[in-house]
């Protein structure tokens, strides 16, 4: 036993990224905004994006889930900020577990339902754009 | 880390007596020989095993030491007690009545034996998680040979009319089992009374060591051994004794008797305090299972807080030194919510948010009220970060604790959005 | 009482290591969560069974730790790995090879396995207790799925030859299945290099503690769960682990790799002097099982002295503080000779004449040359009480170990007065 | 634990006559001699008696046997002596166990087997009584 360790159910990072969420919120008058649940565990996640000139500008997710959905969210958000909606588009949740460190296999679903969140957002910003007429 | 560190997870396990593990320790040492040898290492553990059989056969008031069988714990007693029994009277009938709410190592065992040409029925629980003595009755079957009941449920804290569920299985001449995990050392038990046939209980959940259960098993039931071997145990279980754990398991029996009543009432104090406290700061939170009182175990609380998951609470409460468990802590790891729960129809929503804290002897009122100061924090720190929060606030959803008419259910929500019924 | 206390019945069970004890010590009150708990107290809990996972396995140079499964001990363990194999394989066929001494824990788990439609085809063994590979080949048939061989005797010490018979269950495509509770912590196990894919042993025998057992399993050999339950070691054996009984294990297996060497050439010295030291010193004595040497385990004599009975010797040996074991411990309860004793065909006699002797890393060379003195004396004394002796030396009956020509043989005299011929 | 007690398979009587058997031995010139062997456990013991005016005035045993077996032939010599053929042979085990202050169940056989030897030695000596002509 190590008696000066802290033992966590998750890595540094991950329990880094679950006690300290960034990007945690709603972006104020969002751009896209994706909602998805995971019928295996019955987590829900919500991404917002503020979306300029073809650039995630801004992203805030809110979670309902466990340690390792809000860990995924907010590592998400962070890696995809400043990305192109093309590359967005080519998100992969592989990319969350990478940066995470890590996440236990009954847990890898988790960093689907971002990825998943992701999409869905920048799916409503494009659905919303067709409607929109583009202001030259 | 300077922080408190509040241990309610009772339910799960507990740490060994001082008193249980200084009796342990000689025999890893010095009285370490077996007790099937005819020399003085090992006469002088079997007088030690005696000793702890005795004891142990006193905290349940069984007519006969030699009426315990001893196993490598609650698990395993749960196995020889179903599977035994059946084994050993499945010419009688092939039908079990059982529970909807017992405990996996009940469960599964009979599931085994669904497999090997036996029978069962189910019998509901209501909303507080009670078995009705009647349905009991009206499950048995002229196949029947065994009913299982547990005293207390391990995941919500609910008593179970044993002793009329003992009446009815004795009028129909059908054995009952009564797994007494969640009950013994909290609550006095007495096989006598309870009219049980076989009972099991594991005194790693009274402050006695792990690796060690037991089975009370009376002259009129009888079991056919499922670990086969040499003739330990009077030839019902098979295999070199775990000596340290029996002497330890002696102790933490002699020390339940003599510390009943005063553990009983310190945690029954600090479970109400705990209840009012939490109910007090925290809204949209409901208790599963009785409310403390007469129904309840002493021990333990399960609550589900609206909006929020379980595992978040259970790692921020931990992350402030306070350690609880989730759901079933034995199914956990499958993603799955307790079949408990489901059983008491709790809502999809609400077993998700659920959340179990079992007291022990040696928590305080300090540790109580660093709970109800710590928890609402938590609590709304995670609703913070919840969508379902901000949503019902909109009243976009509405809450299944309150409900103020606005809004669709969550578990709607949640179908809608994922395409798929949450299950 | 100052007598010399002398333990020679290390092939019974053996005192926990202090390094292992210290090292179990703080999960008894400090670090006593359960590891399926998801807060720090399991958490912590979890980590320490790791790394004993890992040493256990560098024990028997397992592929990974994961292919080890904890069970209660050494009996569960051939319970599962015969059983459980069995039940996961029974569509392949119905057919088990087993040797003719195996341990009661292995035989009683495949004569279960008869009365569930299974057949056994029990392979012998030769004047010393060895099995002839041929003899297990012979014995394979189209039904076959399982061959059980031990790696050591427990009564009389026969070292098998698993890696020979590893050879033909490749080459027929079998699983091997190897007890190795005789052996274990006494010679170098590779389960690679034996070619088993089940193999069990238990860290009592090696100064583990008690109440936990070990079973081997790779990839290729697939067993069903026999204790149902919670999701616990992988899902293969269910209930809250015995944890400081792990450690404890974990430990025990370090140092055994690291003293194996030191421990094997001590024992074995020991075991030679007092082989010696006993044959020059008494008459009409037998060694069962081979002479110490390659084919014998470095730790245990099985000696038969002619014409007095065992339990006499082995009180006499106790009351002079050394303690020995006779016939096989396990079945010392049931007055039956030894089935391994009756394999090699000793002398039924012979049989009753038996003593176990098995030597520890801490005997010493004053404990040996104490028995080497005490025992004779035991022997005159008894022999001076025995009817038989007299009748030796008048020329009624015959020595079996020493023939002089003269008299009937005992069992013949002992079914002469009984009027029933001796079993 | 108690640490300055002995920790022994029989009780303190059993074990007396276990160590310190009583009558060990052949009687010279015996008057009767039994022996018997148990088929259960393949115990023998030989029990000799000499006998005056149709009272036992000495007897011996020789046994082959466990602990019990040997506390048993002791016990039962120890008893019989001084007792006429009469009450001898009316002899029980149960005398024998009860005087050793109790024996393990599985081991009820060898005060059995001691009753047997007893019968057997006087039986020996009825069949040489009949036999030789009784001096007058
Ligand atoms: C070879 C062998 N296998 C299995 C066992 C059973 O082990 P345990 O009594 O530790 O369960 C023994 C115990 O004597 C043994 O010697
Ligand atoms: C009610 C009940 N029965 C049986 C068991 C199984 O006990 P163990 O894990 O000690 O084998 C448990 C453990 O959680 C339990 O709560």
């Amino acid at each position: 036993m190590k008696e000066t360790k802290e033992y966590t159910l998750y890595n540094d990072t991950v329990m880094d990224h679950f006690l300290n969420p960034r990007n945690m919120g709603d972006v104020q008058e969002a751009d896209g905004v994706g909602e998805v649940g995971a019928a295996a565990c019955g987590d829900i996640m919500k991404i917002s994006l503020k979306i300029r000139d073809g650039k995630i500008e801004d992203a805030r997710f809110k979670t309902f889930g466990c340690g390792s959905a809000i860990a995924s969210s907010s590592m998400a958000t962070e890696l995809i900020k400043g990305r192109t909606l093309e590359e967005a588009k080519n998100f992969s949740n592989q990319e969350v577990v990478d940066a995470l460190g890590g996440l236990p296999p009954v847990k890898i679903h988790c960093s689907v339902l971002a990825e998943e969140a992701l999409k869905a957002a920048i799916e409503d910003y494009e659905a919303k754009q067709a409607k929109v007429p583009v202001v030259a | 880390m300077d922080k408190r560190s509040v241990y309610l997870d009772h339910q799960t396990t507990t740490p060994v007596l001082e008193e249980a593990l200084q009796a342990m320790l000689p025999y890893f040492r010095e009285v370490y020989g077996s007790p099937s040898s005819l020399h003085r290492f090992g006469l002088q553990v079997r007088e030690g095993l005696k000793e702890a059989r005795q004891k142990i056969a006193a905290l349940i008031n069984a007519e006969s030491e030699e009426d315990l069988i001893f196993t490598s714990g609650g698990t395993e007693s749960s196995n020889l007690a179903i599977k035994g029994f059946a084994d050993a009277n499945h010419r009688k009938g092939n039908h079990i009545v059982v529970s909807a709410i017992e405990h996996p190592s009940v469960m599964n065992s009979i599931e085994y034996l669904t497999k090997h040409g036996f029978e069962v029925s189910s019998v509901p629980v209501n909303a507080i998680g009670q078995i009705n003595p009647e349905d009991v009755r009206a499950a048995i079957t002229d196949k029947t040979i065994l009913v299982c009941v547990h005293l207390v449920n391990h995941d919500i804290g609910t008593i179970q009319p044993v002793k009329e569920i003992g009446k009815i299985t004795a009028e129909k001449g059908i054995a009952l089992y009564c797994d007494a995990l969640a009950a013994a050392g909290w609550m006095p038990i007495d096989v006598r009374d309870l009219g049980v046939q076989l009972l099991s209980f594991s005194p790693h959940r009274f402050y006695g060591p792990k690796g060690i259960g037991v089975l009370y098993r009376n002259r009129k039931a009888r079991v056919t051994s499922h670990i086969h071997g040499g003739v330990q145990e009077g030839g019902r279980r098979a295999g070199t004794e775990n000596v340290p754990a029996i002497i330890g398991a002696g102790v933490a029996a002699e020390v339940a008797i003599k510390e009943m009543s005063q553990r009983v009432e310190h945690v029954a104090m600090l479970q109400k305090r705990l209840y009012d406290g939490l109910w007090k700061h925290i809204k949209y939170i409901k208790l599963n299972g009785p409310v403390p009182g007469p129904l309840r175990i002493c021990n333990t609380l399960n609550l589900s807080t609206e909006f929020i998951e379980g595992e978040g609470q259970l790692l921020l409460l931990d992350y402030q030194g306070i350690a609880v468990a989730s759901g079933s802590s034995c199914v956990s790891k499958s993603l799955k919510v307790s079949h408990v729960l489901s059983a008491i129809q709790l809502d999809h929503a609400l077993a998700q948010g659920n959340i179990i804290m079992s007291l022990g002897k040696d928590n305080t009122v300090e540790d109580v009220d660093y709970v109800i100061e710590t928890f609402p924090k938590i609590v709304d720190k995670l609703r913070n970060m919840s969508p379902m929060w901000k949503e019902f606030e909109e009243g976009v959803i509405d809450s299944v604790i309150a409900p103020t008419g606005r809004g669709k259910s969550f578990t709607q929500h949640a179908a809608d959005i994922s395409g798929k019924p949450a299950h």
